[in-house]
């Protein structure tokens, strides 16, 4: 039998979703050996021609990490989608934006001037933007452009599978291998991350839920023991698809969020904000969290129902 | 003979509205308050519950006309007392405070504000005091912080209030 | 799946609505609809032949989902829902809208613009039919016994009325013997007849004629079948659930046998110890083995585990005809079975030591109304007489003080609503005895609102009682002539008094009796601020809580008299049996429902659900889920609004019902103002929406209309998702804040809607776009209004732009 | 050996010497070092309040700011400072829109008011701080039987609310220091009431009648001496008797002490060095009786 083919590609990211792959350790030697990798741009030398070149639907599984920021990602997304017969949006940046997805806070305009103009180890006294389109040598280049909004892959190519995280746990990515390879598939649309929140693998006891105020981290003696909530500090595991472990909260940190909303949420956000206004003593206790959109919507602004801000 | 009038209610607001008179609104005149008092029982000039009456009943102009706002002597008796806990003392003061800003100061008290805007303190030391002083083997006093202190009476307009007592007097 | 039938069925009201609505234009757009099979036009559809053409039509043409625009909102959906049930029509799948309240008459003068908003929501209706899913009966059983906690005057009564209806009643008691509060108080008002008069005989016990019916000493309580009496017990533990409760009490030893004493006192009278009689007010000593006053239940005597020395002295056990004397009872606990539990735990008397001024505690002749009731009574420590218990002297000036803790921000902010009464009644027993004691009472507004209560103050007058009006600022005393000097002003004559007295009587507080708030956790039942328990609604339900067969009657509510403590017995007992008397308890299955796969275990919703519905269940080794209790929950939806994880729904309304509804009530738009969506909850908020119509108070036709059962349901992903849709604001409207019918719901919503805001501004949004709105009924002008208001409040804004990339 | 601000106020250096020096040398004797900071002013006491609350607010926190600055919790000997410097040290601690008002007032001023000290009455800290146990151990003058009639005044105690001091409706902690010293407090009729001292100058003759109240009761008890805390109640209860005289045409002739005075008779000060000559109604029969 023909070994299937694998393309992975690193659009608006950080890179980090590539390293979590080598996480896996000696499994990655075996997925080496089940399949052929046809694309990966960080390791192999490929180009967009070759890419082009290969039939419809001829690469088996693509692993597609990082967001849609630029007319390059969205080019690249639309041609791995026809490529591929399953398309994985890979990390938190493919499925819900994550940290990259915070800059639709702002448009195109305000980033390039607070980029190219504004950041105080920046000379540029004749104000010179990126442009798409720029001579050289009488050569036209050609950039990408820069989108206003940032979008998770879902948005502009049919997505079949999810594994989320800021990276995705190593164990939920070599269980995907594991899945793919034996060719058990779940229903188009799943996520290889539990169906469930942090707060299921979480150690911490939960006790009254009585939130009076909120506190950073550092404001308090962490018991080790209860749940942050229950000590005042934003924890965003009761909102946040399991998987990771609660790895963070095994070593006293709260959660931040990067395993995106839980599978039937559409707004990770406020999914959180929902509960603690609940069992908030007090109305007013959400505006003492320092910053919301940062607090609560870290890795998923993007994929949020508003996705972006309105009016600036 | 019986008159017909119409209450005055946004006064006793008015005092509400003010630091320090915040709780007159919840007297119900139990009279605690007059029975807990030194000077209501010396006096007939002054009944801190009749005043209080007077006030919630908006009767601003027989408030201020006769000097009963000024007998209280701040022993907070009532205050200790009330069950409704309303701060007696500070809405005599929110009172007085009112008064003041409308010119009507009793004579002792612009002289404590002048000795205060001039010495830096209501009560000055003679000659004679600074000498016995030194006899019993006091130190000297130390400098009155009299610049800062007409800063600070400039900044919330205590001076002008005493400048227009001048005029008007 | 069988296929989609939907029915429409359309109420002219008479032709009333056909000059506002163009209903040809109706009828041919709800045509158009796939899967809208039947559309009918009549007058009313609720009885008669309208309703018959719903039957015919469920029968014959096998509409399987209904829905009708009809007036008379409730009324005309109990109808029609119960006819379509017994046409064979599964409840859910019937919806009646109101287009009349709606939408004709508050938009009457804009006939085409309401004939658009008509069009809207029956698409929402539609929309949601599609979706809709049978909601079933359940059944649970139901035991034909309860509990009745305290066994003052309200206890007994409503053990009594169980008694006679044939259930099986436990009546406990915490105090070795029945009684109560009234009991000690001796006398009631305004008859001044024996307050140990409280309880009457059952009709069964045929040698006890009516006219005896009320005395304790005389009734037969104990030969009354069916009623059980623990006395010296407490409840410890309550398991199970309405219908079916698993009790656990505890008997305290009472170290004498209650099937073998005879009341014979002989123990009584052997025994060496005497200790201070606190049932007396300490003015009298009693023995280690005693009992409290001749007239009581049960006629057993009782040790005082704090003083005797038992097998030191074992006098009483030697004495004893009977032997009935056991010095080695041990605690018992025991459990029993209920069906409904009735709480009448009563009041208790303030401690006024706290009260400094008043020296309570510290001068022995200041005592309270209480106190002041023994000494009062025939059978009490002084036989009747009152003296200065400082030297035992006869008192011959006596002064009340009024309000002694009560109405006083420091301690208990309300009324405590009798003991002006109390006051007078003790004024008066002196004053007739005694003519010559001279008694005063201070007050600052003598209260007396019952029946004959304020001739009982004209009574109180003519004996020559003394009212001052006045609340004393002090009691002090003189050490030389051991008077009392009650200072106060006369503030009638604007004098200062300084009374001189020899006995003051402090007429304090009333308060929760002990233990309230433990007993509330046990129950699971809530306090009010003051700490009393908390009716479901004191308007309507006062002798319900929130939890289903827990009943509420008497003092534990609030200090009140004999009458009313006596009305809320009976009240308590007709709901008990009103809750069992089937034997059974049906219920529709309009519940939560938890997604196992989901839930997270973050434990957020068990907090928040009011009736204490949801509880945490360990699945396997390692997960734990929330789980709706179907027999506690009230189907409000609080819950759904709180799972951070989406993994609760409504079986009745469920979250893809409300997007349905709330995408296709903004995709027809026909007017140009600024569409708002305007949630209401199916309670306040959206009966203010039926009176606005009724009202005809005009609002625009950008209002569009959703009901929630509660808006506690309200999750700010539904504010978001409106706004997405097109909403230009979102109205949610909902009761008033302190009268949610779920309790919290509203307080929830404020709570979110807050927080959306927060978000609102991050996503650059005005945050005023999303408002609450508190209405009752009443008050549909006030929905108008707020309409109206929102919608001006928009038309300022502007529009909301979305960028084109989203 | 622990260090205050001496916060000394308006009455005291201008008309009770006595008072000052005789709380200088009990207090340096029970190691309580006072220190004297350059630049306080008036405390903005009642008069100040009735002309304006918050000017006086102001004022109170500008004289707390020094301390603050020299990180010293202050003393005062005048239960009238102290009573309107922690009603604004208090309140400004807690209220923070007021805090931030004051503070917009005396930036103008150079100062910002912090919340970081305390303000302590000399009896207070005599109570709490030094303890009953020290003066005892420290007495070298025995008190004879003398029978006082203790008078806390007002300002020490009331608004308890904000001061905290002892039980305002059974206070203790003065009587028992005046035992410490081997006196007996004795009970007399309204004792805790007002002595009227805050209406001279504006209505002497009712403050007359209510000092003349005072006297009566303590003298009917048969007080020895009345002993006060705070310079009013001094000025009133001792020079009111010889307004007294005037008016009721009465002679009382009943010494008024301060405490520090009755401290430091007994902890064996000189009685040269305590200015006694500043007592209008003399206080001879008292040091005869003391010895």
């Amino acid at each position: 039998m023909q070994k299937p083919k694998l393309a992975l590609y690193w659009s608006a990211s950080c890179g980090g979703c590539e390293i979590a792959v080598l996480d896996v350790n000696e499994k990655i030697l075996d997925v080496a050996a089940a399949v052929d990798i046809v694309f990966w741009p960080v390791a192999l030398d490929t180009k967009y021609k070759n890419i082009q070149a290969m039939p419809d639907k001829s690469i088996d599984f693509c692993f597609f990490n990082g967001a849609i920021r630029n007319s390059e990602n969205e080019k690249m997304a639309k041609l791995l989608r026809q490529k591929s017969k399953i398309l994985i949006a890979f990390g938190s940046c493919a499925c819900d934006g994550c940290v990259v997805g915070l800059a639709n806070l702002w448009n195109k305009e305000s980033i390039f001037k607070r980029v190219y103009i504004e950041t105080p180890s920046t000379i540029n006294p004749a104000s010179i933007f990126p442009q798409n389109k720029v001579k050289v040598n009488d050569k036209e280049l050609e950039l990408p452009v820069f989108y206003d909004t940032v979008k998770p892959l879902s948005h502009v190519v049919d997505v079949d599978y999810f594994i989320s995280g800021c990276p995705p746990p190593v164990a939920c990515i070599a269980n995907a291998f594991e899945i793919i390879l034996n060719n058990k598939l779940p229903p188009k649309g799943s996520s290889f991350l539990p169906n469930k929140s942090v707060c299921d693998e979480c150690p911490r006891e939960k006790k009254d839920r009585k939130i009076s105020n909120i506190k950073r981290i550092y404001e308090i003696e962490d018991d080790k023991i209860t749940c942050f909530w229950d000590q005042g500090v934003v924890c965003m595991g009761p909102a946040t698809r399991a998987g990771c472990g609660a790895q963070c909260l095994k070593v006293n940190v709260p959660c931040t969020g990067c395993g995106g909303p839980g599978p039937q949420s559409s707004d990770q956000g406020a999914a959180m904000l929902n509960a603690v206004a609940s069992v908030a003593a007090d109305p007013k206790v959400l505006s003492q969290a320092a910053d919301p959109v940062g607090t609560f919507y870290k890795y998923s602004l993007a994929n949020s129902i508003l996705r972006r801000k309105i009016k600036e | 003979m019986t008159e017909t009038k119409e209450f005055n209610v946004p006064f006793s607001k008015e005092v509400a509205s003010r630091y320090g008179g915040e709780t007159v609104m919840l007297c119900y005149q139990c009279g605690t308050c007059a029975s807990s008092c030194p000077v209501a029982k010396t006096t007939e000039k002054f009944n801190p519950r009749e005043i209080f009456r007077l006030v919630l009943l908006g009767e601003r102009q027989e408030v201020f006309q006769s000097n009963a706002i000024w007998l209280c002597s701040s022993c907070y008796n009532c205050q200790e007392r009330c069950p409704q806990m309303v701060e007696l003392v500070d809405v005599f003061f929110a009172l007085r405070n009112i008064a003041a800003k409308e010119g009507h100061l009793p004579k002792i008290y612009s002289e404590f504000a002048f000795a205060l805007m001039n010495d830096g303190r209501i009560v000055p030391v003679s000659k004679f005091i600074e000498r016995k002083r030194e006899q019993i083997g006091l130190p000297p006093l130390k400098t009155i912080g009299t610049e800062a202190l007409r800063k600070i009476l400039a900044v919330t307009g205590f001076d002008k209030l005493l400048l227009k007592k001048e005029v008007e007097s | 799946m069988e296929n989609l039938k939907i029915g429409v069925f359309l109420s002219d009201c008479g032709k009333v609505l056909t000059k506002i609505l163009d209903f040809d234009n109706i009828i041919s757009f709800l045509k158009e609809i796939p899967d809208v099979t039947v559309v009918e036009r009549g007058t009313e559809f609720w009885k008669g032949s309208g309703l018959q053409t719903i039957v015919k039509t469920i029968k014959e043409q096998k509409a399987n989902r209904i829905i009708v625009a009809e007036s008379l909102p409730k009324l005309s959906e109990i109808k029609i829902v119960e006819a379509a049930e017994a046409a064979g029509l599964n409840q859910n799948f019937v919806q009646v809208i109101d287009l009349k309240n709606h939408c004709a008459w508050p938009h009457r003068n804009v006939p085409k613009e309401a004939t658009e908003k008509a069009k809207a929501m029956l698409l929402a209706s539609v929309e949601r039919a599609k979706i809709l899913e049978p909601i079933h009966k359940l059944e649970f059983p139901a035991l034909k016994s309860v509990l009745v906690i305290g066994g003052g005057i309200s206890g007994i009564q409503a053990a009594e009325d169980l008694a006679d209806l044939g259930f099986e009643v436990h009546l406990i008691e915490k105090a070795p013997f029945l009684g109560g509060i009234a009991a000690r108080a001796g006398r009631f008002f305004p008859t001044d007849d024996c307050a140990a008069c409280i309880q009457s005989p059952t009709s069964d016990v045929k040698t006890i004629t009516h006219t005896s019916r009320k005395c304790i000493y005389r009734s037969g309580i104990a030969a009354i079948s069916g009623l059980k009496i623990h006395t010296n017990s407490q409840v410890i533990k309550v398991e199970g659930q309405p219908g079916n409760y698993r009790i656990t009490l505890e008997k305290k030893p009472r170290y004498v046998n209650e099937t073998k004493c005879i009341s014979c006192n002989l123990c009584s009278e052997v025994c060496p110890i005497e200790v201070p009689d606190e049932y007396n007010a300490n003015l009298m000593n009693r023995k280690a083995i005693y009992a409290i006053v001749p007239n009581i239940y049960p006629p057993t005597y009782v040790i005082d585990e704090q003083s005797c020395k038992f097998h030191e002295c074992e006098k009483c056990v030697q004495v004893c005809p009977t032997k009935a004397v056991e010095l080695d009872q041990k605690p018992e606990i025991s459990t029993i079975n209920v069906g409904a539990i009735i709480v009448a735990t009563g009041f208790k008397e303030y401690d006024p030591s706290v009260i400094k001024e008043y020296h309570y505690g510290e001068y022995h002749d200041v005592i309270t109304n209480l106190e002041l009731a023994r000494m009062l009574d025939a059978f009490g420590p002084t036989g009747g007489r009152i003296i200065r218990p400082s030297d035992g002297k006869p008192a011959r000036r006596i002064v009340f003080v009024q309000c002694v803790g009560s109405r006083d921000k420091r301690w208990n902010d309300y009324c405590s609503s009798i003991c002006c009464m109390i006051s007078l009644k003790h004024a008066i027993m002196i004053k007739t005895v005694f003519p010559e004691i001279d008694v005063s009472i201070c007050y600052i507004d003598i209260r007396t609102t019952g029946r004959e209560h304020e001739e009982y103050y004209e009574k109180a007058r003519e004996l020559g009682v003394k009212f001052i009006k006045g609340r004393p600022t002090e009691i002090s005393h003189d050490p030389e002539s051991n008077v009392l000097i009650v200072d106060v002003e006369d503030s009638l004559l604007r004098r200062f008094l300084e009374l001189e007295t020899d006995l003051v009587i402090l007429a304090t507080a009333m308060v929760p009796s002990e233990d309230t708030q433990t007993l509330a956790e046990i129950l699971k039942i809530d306090i009010d601020k003051d700490g009393f328990f908390k009716e479901y609604n004191a308007k309507l339900r006062p002798t319900e809580t929130k939890m289903r067969g827990i009943f509420l009657c008497g003092g534990a509510t609030f200090p009140k008299d004999a009458p009313s403590s006596s009305l809320q017995a009976h009240s308590a007992a007709l709901k008990a049996v009103k809750f069992l008397n089937t034997g059974k308890i049906v219920k529709d299955q309009r519940t939560a429902v938890v997604n196992e796969e989901y839930c997270g275990d973050c434990e957020f919703c068990p907090v928040s659900c009011p009736y204490n519905a949801i509880e945490l269940v360990k699945i396997d080794e390692k997960h734990v889920v929330a789980k709706v209790s179907d027999l506690l929950c009230e189907g409000c939806g609080i819950c759904i609004g709180t799972c951070p994880l989406n993994a609760i729904d409504l079986r009745h309304f469920k979250q893809s019902e409300l997007l349905s509804q709330t995408k296709a009530i903004l995709s027809i738009n026909g007017q140009d103002k600024p569409l708002i969506l305007a949630f209401c909850c199916s309670e306040c908020g959206g009966a203010s929406v039926d009176s606005a119509g009724m009202t005809m108070s005009n609002y625009p036709t950008n209002v569009r209309i959703v009901k929630v059962p509660c808006t506690g349901y309200l999750r700010i992903e539904h504010f978001l998702t409106a706004i997405k849709n097109g909403a230009q604001g979102v109205m949610v409207v909902g009761c008033m804040s302190d009268g949610c019918h779920h309790e919290e719901g509203i307080k929830m919503v404020e709570k979110r809607i807050d927080a959306a805001k927060t978000l609102l501004k991050e996503y650059g949004i005005e945050p005023e776009r999303v408002e609450l709105f508190n209405t009752i009924f009443v008050e549909g002008d006030k929905f108008a209004e707020a309409a109206c208001a929102m919608t001006g409040r928009l038309e300022k804004l502007g529009p909301l732009r979305f960028s084109k990339e989203v | 050996m622990t260090s205050y601000s001496l916060f000394l106020g308006c009455t005291i250096p201008a008309r009770l010497p006595n008072y000052e020096v005789s709380a200088r040398k009990a207090l340096s004797r029970l190691d309580i070092d006072l220190v004297d900071l350059e630049g306080m002013t008036c405390c903005a006491p009642p008069p100040v309040q009735s002309l304006d609350l918050e000017t006086s607010l102001a004022i109170a926190a500008y004289n707390i700011c020094l301390s603050e600055e020299a990180d010293l919790d202050m003393i005062t000997l005048c239960s009238g400072c102290f009573e309107s410097l922690t009603v604004a040290n208090e309140t400004l601690k807690q209220n923070e829109p007021l805090k931030a008002k004051v503070n917009g007032i005396l930036a103008e001023a150079g100062k910002e008011f912090k919340g970081s000290i305390e303000v302590k009455h000399y009896l207070q800290v005599l109570s709490e701080e030094v303890g009953k146990e020290k003066i005892k151990a420290n007495i070298a003058r025995k008190m004879g039987n003398l029978r006082v009639a203790s008078f806390s005044g007002c300002h020490l105690l009331r608004p308890s609310k904000i001061l905290k001091f002892d039980d305002t409706e059974h206070p203790h902690a003065y009587d028992e220091l005046i035992e410490a010293l081997g006196a007996k407090s004795i009970w007399y009729r309204n004792k805790q009431k007002c002595c009227g001292g805050l209406l001279r100058g504006y209505a002497d003759d009712i403050a007359l009648a209510i000092a003349r109240e005072k006297i009566i009761n303590a003298s009917k008890a048969g007080a020895d001496c009345i002993v006060t805390i705070c310079p009013f109640c001094y000025l009133t209860l001792d020079l009111g008797q010889v307004l007294m005289k005037s008016t009721y045409q009465e002679e009382h002739n009943l010494p008024i002490l301060h405490y520090s005075e009755l401290l430091s008779l007994a902890l064996g000060v000189d009685v040269k060095e305590l200015a006694l000559e500043f007592h209008k109604i003399k206080i001879d029969s008292i040091l005869n009786k003391i010895g």
